[in-house]
């Protein structure tokens, strides 16, 4: 088993779950975070003061996954979350040792 | 104490207001001081307490329309609603302090529009007519902060400014110079010319029907129709903001209304104050359960719209009408607004917080209603007949014909001046904000500031 | 300018109140125009301003309510409880129309209740009668609202409606009548009759203790008591929107007790404003010192509950009483609700924003201090003689005496008529929500509309 | 009527106070019923009822000056600011009737404090006295609000209690004295005397210049200027708070501008609002556009800061200017504003919301505006000469002279007061915060209550 | 070392801390999540809108515990989560290679 | 390639980031959460009664990196965010098996 954990653009968030939908994914759990990359920061303001906030919004998506499903799935997202300018996120994937569904107590590929 | 007195815009024209001049101890010059304007009718300080905190709490509508539409709509363009609020009162009332205020009380031209009393100044700094200004100015603002609400979330801030201009500054003082100006609509030849006794039809049609314009030409935000045009819920994010606004505005209202009267002296004041709460009543109530018996869930959103509708629904009949009428306006009030959240959809018209229904269509609903409920107990602003009547008391269609003609000149007037002032905005500096902005927020790129920087929230 | 004239239900009942009705100009059919009353008493105007305008002051205490309810509950309870408030003002303000203000201010029966003027029809049709009319029906409404904060985040939506026609039409109305209808406690044989100036008791008490019968019906909420019995805190979501309320309140409430003079030319009216204020501030300073000398923490939450429990405590005495006997009914006031709140909780009752000690136990207490405290300045709603004394500036204990079987008499009343109230609603539809709506909210089960779509919330 | 009868303190002072005294009917052991103070002068009710209802609306502003600091400041430490905000209030009614009171408007001693009259007792027990206590409480509360928001995030909350027991138990009473009390500025021998019609001196240069002492003394918040020293912003936490709360403010300035006639006969409380208005709206267009010029950007935290500073520079001259004069009053506030937030960066002050530009420099404007403007219309408290006339009306430099002498005089008051009182309390009982609870926010450890506990937020 | 992760609940949060607590955890994290699997979203409405919510709120609790504890720290959650109703959540166990105590600087097991 | 995780006091968080700015990072993502570790938690109070909150709100940090980047990150991070009391926090790492740059669909270490 495998986790893809995707860190993609707030605004892409609804396109990749439907692109997650589409493809079939087993389940999906999703992350508010903050974010600093390549992507340059912004410049906000508070009564007349600027400053500079490096930490952007950014959205995780994770999905465990079968082996075999990890290519369909990290395609389907990266394809969904791209706009082809910086700060499009990042994908990485990990390897899960075991996993448990806790209503049924199955465990294993077949509690994905 | 004669009503309409020393508030001569708003009730008798040009004609009539050198009487008011006199009449009420301002010379020439002017009273500044106000000892001959109290000597000349020592009964007025109560006229001028009971205006003057009504026009208060007519200010204070301000912080309702600001909760309302900030809390109605998403976090990323809190700050962005709430500078439009602000601004637009600001901005208002310099603007209608030089212009606006002359053109509706000023000297009529060809019943068309006032020409002379621009910044207060010469004899026009008198107890009087400042008094007058502050109300007016009060009123022009809240006409001015409806249209708000209906182009939120992607006008840039800029086009807004200049529209606030436009509207205190020009499209809401020619109407109201028709109506309460002593312009044409007021001397229509039915009835007792076309009334609208606390603006349902000046204040709230007029800034619904311009946020109609701008809400068309703006065009719909991204993502409140999918791929097939069907509409989506762009759900508002901060409830509790939207109620207190809704209270506030309630509240407010009962300066709007009662204090319309301009005198208290009127002591049909207490008639309008419960006519005001029953429409309000009885519209959230129909609002409620209209859309109980769609969704089986009690929705709260729109029973606060509904409280509005029925406010602005009975602004123009207020006080000519008894309680069951205004139990019955705020009914049809109710069902008006529902329909017209739907309808509005229907035709790929974006309104996010319900600005069309409530003031636009509500406000013609409030001009007719005066022409059918108007029970023959309360005159043109005055304790004296003659007295208002409508159809189903036995006055016939006179008034109610009026009530139509007015209605459609709103209807003509509003929209079409909207229509161009946002046409023409468009083509000069254009009104809306690019797409990058509107997805990431009016807050960041408008302002700078996102309106709850600690707190982790959705972009939706 | 002589008091009760036109206000004769909550002054004199029904004997006195042909009188009103004859010297107020206003014939049998009413006055609805105003001119009538005017003519016969030319310094009404500033009355009728006074009047409304604290009116309009009570009506804003709706939001004071809703702010304060829902920024002491949870989150996933926001919607609901605004919904809550915003409906019982809604519904209690038609039902009141219809029903309950007949029944406090109609024809007395046998001292127990109002028989006449449903829907302000026919001869209700009066500027005079309006007045009045507001008038109650927004101190109604306040008595409704109370309770919503005692059977918080766990009655059904529906329930709540019903509940909420339930006291706007019958609970509250007939105990109105009993104390300013002309009903039975108005007439009691000591001192002046049971007195309530601005409604400790017939609003607050009233209010609190058919809260408390519905907390009891209801039951704590999951989670208020652990496995052993003990109580735990339930924090409230938003402390600022909870404070913002307590503000709202107490600026509402100089309209709720100096307004109850029902006429400006009571100059009284300067010292009862300072006496409001002043048992606030000693009730909420004394909570705070309590709770601090308990756990070391200033707790802002106890000392907002403090100055509604003084606001309480005062309503009833305020007219009657000097500056330093504001003081000791506030820090009194401040005790019973420390103790109260405690006291609640061993006994196992969960009222989640104190509304219990704060309206119901100091409601009593404030008709209580009337009986002490009472100096004998101010008669009931008159600057004429005979004047009100407590025991302690040597009045006897003849008005104490009034003042207690009023005070159990409302016990009875209210808490027995909430009783059968809640029972009956629990055989019938049923009053509290399933554990699954309870533990995820009532905002998505009942409305559909989480207060906060966009903001991550812990969900507790 | 005439003007100042029964508010002698404010006015006249201790000669004509007694006069006062017999004028109002009040015999020696003072008029509780108010009978014989109607009798005396008939026209009192409708005064009665206009400085209460402005009255209200000033104690209103506690709620606005609670969101605007709350909002402007970070989570972590909204508990605590609005504990404050509450508490100065509670602390400062209890500590004014006890004590302040007497020293503003008891007999005077050499010019320089009151000394009778304390707790309202004896002949104070008075329907006049107790309605100039309600007036005169509620503003020395609003001075001592405004303190809270310059030393927010950091102070002790036990040296907060004790300094406001010392605001309105002495530093302000005393200053007050001076001005409005019969004390030796109102009888300086320039002009009519030091003038500060509704106290952008009394009331907000003092609340503003003791908050800039308290600032200095506790020197700036952790990490509000960097190693290097340049000013880092610390935004607020929650935006729509803080623009409510300057609505809240700006509606009950109507209170505190016009309702400081004292008398609803000076029909001059029409130009009072119109003024109030338009200066608020000068100085936060200018404070917008200022900015915009900067940053590019829209600020809505200092156009709402600019309202404020338009409305405490106006609130000395609003009686005594006219329009355009309030439109320009307007714009230097609002660029003494803009400057006075980047002075007190450079110089490494650290004042959290902008307490000590909008209050402290711009009340100082307000009084030298005074001395410019006003245009000889209206007089002290009178609408009979002797009128005030300043210098661009011909008036020469003898009304300046006044006003700068109370601008000194005020400055070295209050500052000084406000030095040596936090010295004091920092040597006393420590006035800062240790650094971890000042990082971990003030919330928990001085109340034990997070403002949201079920909300996810970044602590800063 | 392992990590343990666990999605659950939200409701059910004070029972898995105390039933972990019973357990004997090293430490815990707790993350606010918004998951989809098999469980049906909501429908919410706004302003007589309807519209569906298929992300419903979760919360996930994460601890790394030695190789030996898993199985009993696995079972502690699972049984202190379970209602029976779809919607339960599930459970995943990672590899963590390293480990460090920050106060301390001790490292691997000891640091856990 | 490795991911490190570091759960860390929130008024740290500036510290933190300024010192994996220094050591130059790839690429960070910060989480909001709440932890539960030998730190005692705090007590809160309201309307009069007190309750023990066992979750002290934490931040934590996430860096992908190269393998030979992972022993500079974790010391920076380490000491930036060490105050030597109780609560200062841990870190963990893992194996990453695969990253993938969504912008330009680089893969692998040339995608961190
Ligand atoms: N090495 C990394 N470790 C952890 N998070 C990363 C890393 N690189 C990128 N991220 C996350 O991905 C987001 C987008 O990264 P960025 O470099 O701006 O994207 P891109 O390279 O696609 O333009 C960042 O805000 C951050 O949250
Ligand atoms: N394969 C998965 N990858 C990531 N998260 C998952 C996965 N499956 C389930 N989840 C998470 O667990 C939660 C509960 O899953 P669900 O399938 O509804 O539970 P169950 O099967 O026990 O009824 C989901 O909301 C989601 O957050
Ligand atoms: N074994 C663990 N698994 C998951 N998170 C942990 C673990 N140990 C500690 N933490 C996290 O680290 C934070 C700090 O841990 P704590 O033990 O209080 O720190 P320290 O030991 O450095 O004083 C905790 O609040 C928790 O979020």
């Amino acid at each position: 088993m495998k986790e893809i954990r995707a860190i993609i653009r707030p605004e892409k968030m609804e396109e990749v779950l439907a692109a997650l939908e589409k493809v079939g994914h087993p389940g999906v759990t999703v992350y508010q975070v903050e974010g600093h990359g390549r992507q340059a920061g912004l410049v906000e303001q508070f009564r007349g003061r600027e400053f500079r906030v490096d930490l952007l919004p950014k959205m995780e998506v994770r999905v465990v996954c079968k082996d075999e499903d990890v290519e369909k799935i990290m395609q389907a997202i990266a394809s969904a979350a791209r706009t082809g300018e910086i700060g499009d996120g990042k994908i990485f994937v990990y390897e899960v040792i075991e996993a448990l569904r806790i209503r049924s107590g199955e465990r294993g590929e077949a509690a994905i | 104490m004669e009503s309409g007195r020393f508030y001569s815009g708003k009730r008798v024209g040009p004609i009539l207001s050198a009487v008011f001049l006199l009449g009420s101890g301002m010379a020439l010059a002017g009273d500044p001081t106000g000892a001959e304007t109290l000597k000349s009718d020592p009964g007025l300080p109560v006229d001028y307490v009971w205006v003057l905190v009504c026009g208060f709490l007519v200010m204070f509508m301000q912080a309702g329309f600001a909760c309302v539409e900030a809390g109605f709509c998403r976090a990323k363009n809190a700050t962005n609603l709430l500078t439009k609020n602000l601004m637009d009162f600001v901005v208002g009332a310099l603007v209608f302090w030089a212009v606006g205020y002359a053109l509706i009380t000023g000297t009529d031209w060809k019943g068309l529009i006032g020409t002379s009393g621009f910044f207060l100044s010469g004899e026009g700094y008198d107890v009087g007519n400042y008094l007058s200004f502050f109300w007016q100015m009060v009123f022009a603002a809240t006409a001015a902060t409806i249209v708000s609400g209906a182009v939120a979330e992607r006008i840039k801030f800029q086009a807004y400014l200049l529209y606030s201009i436009a509207i205190t500054g020009f499209i809401y003082p020619v109407y109201a110079h028709w109506v309460w100006g002593g312009g044409w609509l007021s001397k229509l030849g039915f009835g007792l010319g076309h009334l609208d006794f606390a603006g349902s039809g000046v204040v709230h049609a007029v800034g619904g029907l311009v946020g109609l314009a701008g809400a068309i030409v703006l065009g719909p935000r991204f993502g409140k129709f999918d791929k097939n045009g069907k509409p989506r819920a762009i759900p508002g994010h901060n409830i509790p903001l939207a109620a207190l606004g809704v209270f506030i505005l309630w509240f407010g209202w009962y300066g709007f209304n009662p204090g319309s009267t301009f005198s208290a002296h009127h002591l049909r004041i207490s008639v309008i104050a419960v006519n005001t709460t029953l429409a309000a009543a009885a519209a959230s109530l129909t609002a409620l359960i209209l859309v109980l018996a769609k969704t089986r869930k009690f929705d709260l959103g729109m029973a606060l719209n509904g409280v509005l509708a029925g406010l602005v629904a009975i602004t123009a009949p207020c006080a000519w009408v008894e309680a069951w009428a205004a139990v019955v306006i705020g009914i049809v009030a109710g069902i008006i607004l529902v329909a017209g959240v739907y309808f509005l959809e229907a035709i790929k018209v974006d309104d996010p917080v319900g600005a069309v229904p409530v003031h636009g269509f509500n406000g013609l609903w409030g001009l007719i209603a005066v022409g059918l409920f108007a029970d023959g107990t309360y005159g043109n602003y005055a304790i004296e007949p003659p007295f208002v009547k409508g159809l189903f008391y036995g006055g016939g269609v006179d008034q109610l014909i009026a009530q139509v003609i007015g209605a459609v000149a709103l209807f003509v007037w509003a929209f079409g001046a909207g229509l161009v002032l946002f046409k023409v905005l468009d083509l000069v500096v254009g009104i809306r904000v690019s797409p990058k902005e509107e997805i990431q927020g009016l807050d960041l790129f408008e302002h700078g500031t996102p309106a709850y920087p600690e707190f982790y929230t959705v972009r939706r």
